[in-house]
């Protein structure tokens, strides 16, 4: 229990300073730090649960293993983001549109509460405690996303929040559905939403409810997740929100629709419902891998070239899920959430010098920023899964799963994919990268903070590398329990 | 011998922090350090030779990196055995004969890349290329695979200013993912059918080896730039820089082949006839192809690389010769294919580098490599002229060199072959491939004739010809050293087969050493050589004093004194081959005279030749744009209108409950 | 000891056959035009007034123009000891694909020295004598090739031995055939090229030789000459397969009266044929190619 | 009345109600109609509490009336009022057309076989109200009438839920309300961003973001 509560002082500490103090021009520095103690808790509290095969439910929330990776993860990713922030809004504040100090503290008071929402979903154990969650990480992202105020961030923000709203409302549906056919069981005749006793009495839930729960908890879970049909609020949200946010929403958001999807297919399966799970989700996730590559291909815009990066890596974690290796999905999340919260904190900062985000004005930034793009384009070799980083790992055993599960048309739609969007990627990031100088001189003006600028990431696509050499068994145990 | 793994482990280790302290010095060192680099490439260079010559000297051994250092649960693991010890060898030699190549070049680039970018990842290529050589199990191998792969592609983008080199950059890119694409599905499925990553637990054979073996040949092949997929080589290696398609040519196209000779033909992982007849038929088809699109290029180093698919097509056809020849249960035939395909490696590996450096040196010396541009280049550069006219000779397989050696010992595979195999069609069709080999060589002989011929020989065509400056002292040393080692190679060809006989003996068990096969008189055809050429010479130089000897303008038949631009140059030069050969390259010729009225004195008469990479625009071009198109058309899911958004979240809904539905 | 004594006698024959051989052609080819003819010993005497006179070399020529010369007549020289064109066994045991890439050794010389002098005749010369050897070398080698899997040894010793066999006659013949043709094209003699034209521009051979004079022609001159006798003698031993295992002696006389046979072919062809079309001659060479894949096909088939 | 006879006239005014409110184009009367939704399921909620002598569903009964009846369509009122958009005459199908096309996915539902089957009895009304909803948001302009749509989709599920025998923990039926208000809520402010934004709240101009 006290690892629960271990985790809320910090976030609600922010938003309480977020809330009252917003003319001191100290939140930002105030909140990195709290986020440093945040992750200390969390650490102190959930690593020892990592790796352990127990589970105890409190009122309605878990406490495993798999859980505890994620907590630890959304930390991580948040704290990076924040510590960014102190450096990226100094920034901001010398660009032309500059945000007042009270958008600033709101964006600290809405950050530190959907912190509190994606714990809530991540670890309850109760459907209807996740559903909460989830609706409420979407309420509380939206003001992040409309940071900016401008047209085309309130276009991605309406579109955001009705697109998400409902497609959880159809998974509130499923929800319901599921909670129905458990009262229908004979043991569990008055009826449960916790997933614990949902999946000790599986088998005597009947068929017909369950697979009608799971296709519309999968659309609901789905569209949060960002998979193919559903995925069109992805590259505006992500693309319009500032990188701290858009890093926040990419590195964590999507890591916990996912962990709801892998709760609700390990139910279907412990209902017998394999069938189900192969013949809805894994399609899906392979179509939102090509279709993914496909988009990269014509991406002109950094920031959505990345946000379809995102989408790429959540079908490769779905696939995952559909196979049912959680090995797999962890290692891949792990990464991806390093990778990609390095990529867009590096892509903000060029942004901010450059001053726009379309790939073709972009020209020679390798001879114009050596250092930074270099590291760019080593974040972004590592999301799209080249050898050195982990990614490639946690694609390969994925792959390996596939293939051993004598499944040819997961491996060749995967593999086929991975490489064009591997192509794709290279492509656009070459044109910017490549070339002689045509932006005007950046303006890299200093500002306090700046060495965590570049800090970060490094740190970041650091930890990313050493899971792609340093991965012996005992590592992957504690990631993954085997599976 | 008694195993000395650890004698190769701590060399392994040596090579990496040698190798890795060279970026270091390059990033952080500010002042010019190309001389201390050097040093450290060679120190390295060396390190991977006595590596090579350790996998050579003992017994084959296994060496895993200790535990952390894993793959998922995957270990590092590396094999040294004679076959990675020869690729090995190879690597170092030519790494080390390209050092001091390197701090002439170097000083020519400053200006236009960033060099640190430049060592660090050619030191990281240095390390990559033995590792792949080396590595035992599948994941090991793709990791080093991929480092190389983007190891090199930065170094072809080290003079990306222009727009040639970037897109060389993102082709070589493309090219390579789609081999690892390839070669993972290959292993993937490989894993499948035996559960195990190692290669050596792999014995598929059957039709159980076609499935992996085919996808895993694919990815081979595109990488060591056979026909179907050789498109990207020509592309690539002109916009690297010298020393770098040097390296590629001469060693990374190898470490591919050096991977079908461990996968096909040692201990067969994939066993199966059928690859045999595949291999040699993509080997002959791409030395032809290659040799005839060599011949009407006018870029030197496109020439070059056109002429590298055509060598990798000779070294495939000695493979695919061995492996079928081992089904036929002909081991001596067998045998000698294999041997003489691997040393056919190590004289490309000689002369390809040497070639490479030249063209180098001249794009330095004169800026293009153009060489209707140049002409007369010998006058001002007479020893790159001198080394790469012996290294040409060489390539052509002239007898004293080594190109020689290698396909004399081909022609012989294919002759034991012939005569032993049992079947007509069999013994016709390695008849068959003589007349190819021999179409190749003959072709081989005409284009460097014409790059030799157009670009030293004859006046200069340009003002950048006429004065063009010779490359440093050290670039010149390169040259040198490169054409030394085929004069060399060529005299010894009986050692190096006793070198080769352990990686012949792992892949066809029996008592008789390859050299056996040797039944050529070299030695008695020196002598005769030698003396006729030093008496002749003698008497010469003797008789010069008493003879006067009058210099005069060329021979131009009353036409008065004819300017450089009479001369031929490289396109009319292939004029008679390209025509009978018209239709591989839809070769057209068309004469458009101005003042047809006056038949006598027209005013202006203009005779232009096209050509058409056939490959490229029927095969991979409309492939390409189908990709580009499929990319627009699902722009359209994206249009903006939310409306559009909701509908499709309706369907998807109805298709999933369908689904659901269906599944009783 | 007897390789010595062979030694000796090739080198005897080496030293007046070639020219003997030329002077016999042209003499016997003034003879059908109704003229006298200048005597059979004339190659020599011109031979010895080339020796004597001054050099004119082009101010372009580098090196490469003065030493081809010597190269090629060294590469000739190698070939005509390792060839038992003589009938009798040669003192170098040859190799027929050490042979042919020897002699393409020598025309790799000779191509580079007429690029060198910049001149466009030499250039258009070296350009055809490429586009020839493209298709001449390539059927010369699967001829001797088929010969070789047929005797299973590419030596020339075993190569050309009278062996047993049903199809042998049929086989030599083809071979022959195939010989012939190479041989005209590599000596660019008649049907692909008149070595008596004055005009630059139908040359092959003599165009890359126009700019050589004094000693280098001389040399030049000698080595075409070896190479007629070499390779016209290697036609006559394809054809001797045909009369089977003889005595030594018997075996020499018959090769040296099929040489002075095919001096008269020659030049009974120089004085009917017409110069083919310079368009034509891939058409007539595949003829050669044609031949030889005969050749290997029948040897396939021999079951 | 039996508690299935019950839900089954409720579940029908409800159904009727949402394919009322498809065919009308004014806002305020679609929000009215919305109102009145709410109501009846608020009703039919407190009612089944009672007979299944279950105190919790008599709260959220009242709470659902309180909340979704009164207090949600008087805020949408209000907001409507405040940017005086009246009439919404769909994306491009007139309005009684799209009351025939609601008609006919209805019978769609019913009819093709897999995704009969899919469906059980109970879920049938809910589904029904899920597609009115959907169909409300596709074809309407306005911001407001796609807030109106989700809320009668979200209705639907509501339906489904009170249609179980029992029904859920009172924390999770209240959190689902408290969340779809908060939707509401933030939904009505870019409501007035966009009015200020783009002069009108019409969805179809929000165009920008493509490819």
């Amino acid at each position: 229990m006290t690892a629960i509560v271990a985790l809320l002082p910090a976030p609600l500490l922010i938003a309480a300073l977020a809330l009252f103090a917003t003319r001191l021009r100290v939140v930002p520095v105030l909140a990195a730090i709290l986020m440093g103690i945040q992750c200390a808790a969390a650490a102190w509290a959930w690593f020892p649960i990592l790796g352990t095969p127990r589970r105890q439910i409190v009122e309605g929330i878990g406490i495993d293993s798999h859980g505890a990776l994620f907590v630890l993860l959304t930390t991580i990713v948040v704290a990076a983001a924040f510590v960014h922030a102190v450096a990226f809004f100094e920034r901001e504040k010398l660009s032309e549109h500059a945000p007042s100090h009270r958008q600033i503290g709101q964006f600290y008071f809405f950050a530190s509460l959907f912190l509190i929402a994606m714990y809530v979903v991540i670890l309850s154990d109760n459907l209807g405690y996740m559903w909460i969650g989830m609706e409420a990480t979407t309420l509380l992202s939206a003001p992040l996303v409309y940071f900016h105020r401008s047209s085309r961030s309130l276009e991605a923000t309406w579109k955001y929040v009705l697109i998400c709203s409902v497609g959880i409302a159809f998974g509130f549906f499923g929800t319901a559905v599921l909670y129905a056919a458990s009262q229908q069981s004979g043991a569990l005749h008055v009826g449960s939403l916790s997933l614990a006793a949902l999946t000790t009495h599986a088998r005597q839930l009947p068929p017909g409810m369950v697979r009608l729960g799971f296709v519309f908890l999968l659309l609901g879970y789905g569209t949060k997740a960002g998979l193919f049909p559903l995925h069109n609020w992805l590259p505006d949200a992500h693309s319009e929100a500032p990188a701290p946010a858009s890093a926040i929403l990419s590195g964590s958001l999507l890591n916990c629709a996912l962990v709801a999807l892998w709760r609700i297919s390990d139910l279907a399966r412990a209902a017998g419902q394999q069938q189900v799970v192969r013949a809805t989700l894994l399609p899906m996730a392979v179509l939102t891998v090509i279709t993914a590559a496909l988009f990269l291909l014509r991406q002109r815009d950094i920031k959505r070239l990345l946000a379809y990066s995102s989408m790429e890596n959540v079908g490769i974690m779905a696939t995952a899920i559909g196979l049912g290796s959680w090995s797999g999905f962890a290692l891949q999340a792990v990464n991806h959430s390093f990778c990609k919260v390095a990529v867009f904190l590096l892509a903000g900062n060029l942004l901010q010098q450059c001053g726009t985000k379309n790939i073709r004005d972009l020209r020679g930034l390798l001879t114009a920023q050596p250092g930074r793009t270099l590291l760019l384009m080593l974040g972004i070799a590592a999301v799209a899964g080249t050898p050195p980083f982990g990614s490639f790992l946690a694609e390969w055993r994925i792959l390996s799963f596939a293939a051993d599960k004598h499944m040819p048309w997961v491996v060749a739609g995967l593999v086929l994919s991975l490489a064009m969007a591997f192509i794709a990627l290279a492509m656009q990031s070459l044109d910017m990268a490549l070339g002689n100088k045509t932006i005007k001189d950046p303006t890299n003006v200093r500002t306090r903070f700046a060495v965590s600028l570049v800090l970060v990431p490094v740190i970041l696509l650091l930890g990313s590398l050493a899971l792609g050499v340093l991965l012996p068994s005992s590592v992957l145990a504690l990631l993954g329990g085997g599976r | 011998m008694t195993p000395q793994p650890h004698l190769e482990s701590n060399l392994l280790y040596a090579l990496a922090i040698c190798w890795l302290v060279a970026p270091g010095v390059a990033v952080f060192q500010k002042a010019n350090v190309d001389r201390l680099l050097g040093v450290i490439l060679a120190v390295g260079s060396l390190i991977l030779l006595a590596m090579g010559v350790a996998a050579f000297a003992y017994a084959t051994t296994n060496i895993a990196l200790p535990s952390p250092f894993s793959f998922a649960g995957i270990p590092v693991a590396f094999r040294f055995d004679p076959l990675a010890g020869l690729f090995l060898c190879v690597i170092a030699v030519v790494t080390g004969l390209t050092v001091p190549y390197l701090r002439g070049y170097c000083s020519h680039l400053t200006d236009k890349a960033d060099m640190r970018i430049f060592w660090t990842a050619l030191s990281a290529l240095l390390i990559s290329m033995p590792l792949v050589a080396l590595s035992a199990n599948a994941l090991t191998f793709l990791v080093a695979w991929e480092a190389m792969s983007l190891t090199s592609a930065m170094l072809i983008a080290t003079d990306h200013s222009s727009h040639s080199t970037r897109r060389a950059t993102i082709v070589y890119l493309s090219a390579t993912r789609l081999a690892t694409a390839f070669l993972a599905s290959g292993f993937l499925w490989a894993h499948a059918l035996t559960a195990s990553w190692t290669f050596a637990d792999w014995h598929l054979s059957g039709t159980q080896a076609l499935g992996p073996g085919v996808l895993v040949l694919i990815g081979l092949a595109v990488k060591a730039g056979s026909w179907p997929f050789h498109i990207w080589l020509p592309i690539a290696h002109p916009a690297a820089p010298a020393p770098v398609s040097a390296l590629m040519s001469g060693v990374m196209v190898k470490v591919a082949i050096a991977a079908i000779v461990r996968l096909f033909v040692l201990s067969p992982a994939f066993n199966h006839p059928v690859f045999g007849i595949v291999i040699l038929t993509i080997g002959a088809i791409s030395s032809v192809w290659g040799i005839l699109f060599a011949l009407i290029q006018n870029d030197l180093k496109r020439l070059l690389a056109y002429s590298t698919v055509e060598n990798v097509g000779i070294i495939l056809m000695g493979v695919g010769a061995s492996s079928l020849a081992a089904h036929a249960g002909l081991i001596v035939a067998a045998r000698i294919a294999l041997a003489a395909s691997l040393l056919h490696v190590i004289n490309h590996a000689a002369f390809k580098s040497g070639l490479f450096l030249g063209a180098g040196t001249i794009d330095m010396g004169t800026g293009t490599r153009n060489i209707e541009l140049l002409g007369g280049l010998s006058k001002r550069m007479k020893a790159t002229c001198a080394c790469f006219t012996l290294a040409g000779a060489a390539i052509c397989g002239l007898p004293p060199l080594n190109g020689f050696a290698s396909e004399w010992l081909l022609y012989q595979g294919f002759l034991g072959a012939s005569s032993g195999a049992h079947t007509p069609i069999e013994r016709f069709s390695f008849m068959l491939l003589i007349g190819i080999l021999a179409l190749v060589g003959a072709l081989a002989m005409a284009c460097f004739v014409k790059a030799i011929g157009v670009a030293f020989l004859g006046r200069p065509r340009t003002k950048a010809a006429e004065n063009a400056h010779e490359g440093d002292r050290g670039m010149v040393a390169s040259q040198a050293a490169f054409t030394v080692t085929c004069i060399v190679l060529g005299l010894i060809p009986p050692v190096l087969l006793a070198v080769l006989n352990p990686i012949a003996r792992v892949a066809y068990p029996g008592a008789d050493s390859v050299a056996a096969a040797w039944t050529l008189p070299t030695p008695a055809m020196l002598v005769t050589l030698a003396v006729t050429l030093l008496a002749g010479a003698a008497w010469m130089a003797r008789t010069k004093a008493t003879m006067p000897e009058r210099r005069y303008i060329t021979w131009e038949c009353g036409f008065g004194a004819l300017g450089p631009r009479a001369q031929v140059n490289g396109t009319s030069f292939v004029q008679p081959i390209a025509h009978t050969f018209s239709v591989v390259f839809q070769y057209a010729e068309s004469v458009s005279i101005e003042g047809e009225s006056r038949r006598l004195f027209p005013d202006k008469v203009t005779a232009t030749s096209t050509t058409e990479p056939v490959l490229e625009t029927r095969l991979y071009q409309p492939v390409t744009s189908m990709f580009g198109w499929l990319g627009d058309q699902i722009l359209h899911l994206q249009e903006g209108s939310i409306h559009a958004y909701l509908l499709t979240m309706l369907i998807t809904l109805l298709i999933l409950l369908a689904i659901g539905g269906a599944i009783q | 000891m007897t390789v010595l004594l062979l030694l000796i006698a090739y080198l005897a024959h080496i030293a007046f056959l070639p020219l003997l051989f030329i002077g016999l052609v042209r003499w016997v080819k003034a003879r059908l035009q109704g003229r006298r003819g200048p005597s059979l010993l004339q190659p020599f005497w011109d031979i010895a007034k080339l020796l004597r006179k001054g050099e004119t070399i082009s101010e372009t020529a580098t090196s490469t123009f003065r030493l081809a010369p010597l190269a090629s007549l060294a590469a000739i020289l190698a070939v005509a000891l390792m060839v038992p064109w003589l009938g009798l066994p040669s003192p170098i045991a040859g190799d027929l694909i050490l042979a042919i890439y020897l002699l393409a050794a020598g025309k790799f010389c000779t191509s580079l020295a007429a690029l060198d002098t910049g001149s466009a005749f030499g250039a258009i010369g070296a350009s055809r004598e490429a586009a020839i050897s493209v298709q001449a070398e390539p059927a010369l080698l699967l001829g001797l090739a088929a010969l070789a899997s047929h005797a299973r040894d590419s030596r020339f010793s075993a190569l050309l031995a009278p062996g047993g066999g049903e199809h042998t006659i049929i086989l030599a013949l083809l071979v022959g055939a195939a010989a012939w043709l190479c041989a005209m094209a590599e000596l660019s003699r008649m049907p692909i090229d008149d070595p008596t034209t004055h005009l630059e521009l139908t040359m092959v051979h003599e165009a890359m030789v126009l700019e050589n004079s004094g000693r280098s022609l001389a040399l030049i001159e000698y080595a075409v000459a070896l190479k007629t006798v070499l390779l016209l003698g290697l036609v006559s031993q394809i054809l001797l397969i045909l009369a089977g295992n003889q005595t030594l002696a018997f075996h020499y006389v018959l090769s040296i009266v099929l040489l002075a046979a095919s001096a008269v072919a020659l030049a009974i062809a120089e004085t009917v044929m017409v110069k083919l079309s310079w368009r034509r001659v891939p058409n007539m060479l595949s003829y050669a190619i044609g031949a030889s894949a005969l050749a290997c096909l029948l040897v396939a088939m021999r079951g | 009345m039996g508690e299935f006879h019950l839900f089954e006239s409720g579940s029908a005014v409800t159904v009727i109600i949402g394919l009322w409110m498809i065919g009308i184009t004014r806002v305020p009367t679609s929000l009215t109609l919305y109102g009145t939704q709410s109501a009846v399921l608020g009703l039919m909620a407190m009612y089944l509490g009672v007979l299944r002598a279950e105190p919790l569903l008599v709260i959220v009964g009242v709470a659902v009336i309180a909340l979704k009846g009164i207090a949600a369509p008087a805020y949408l009122l209000f907001v409507a009022h405040r940017l005086d958009c009246r009439r919404d005459d769909g994306v491009s199908i007139a309005p009684p057309l799209q009351f025939f096309g609601a008609l006919g996915a209805l019978a769609l539902i019913l009819l093709l076989h897999p995704l009969r089957a899919a469906l059980p009895e109970s879920s049938l009304p809910s589904i029904g109200m899920l597609l009115l909803g959907m169909i409300v948001m596709i074809t309407r302009r306005l911001a407001i009438s796609q807030i109106v749509g989700f809320l009668v989709l979200e209705n639907g599920i509501f339906l489904y839920t009170i249609g179980q025998p029992h029904t859920m923990p009172i924390v999770v039926e209240i959190g689902v309300l408290m969340d779809v208000l908060a939707g509401v809520m933030l939904a009505g402010l870019l409501a007035f961003r966009i009015s200020r934004e783009f002069e009108s709240i019409d969805v179809t101009e929000l165009k920008e973001l493509r490819g």
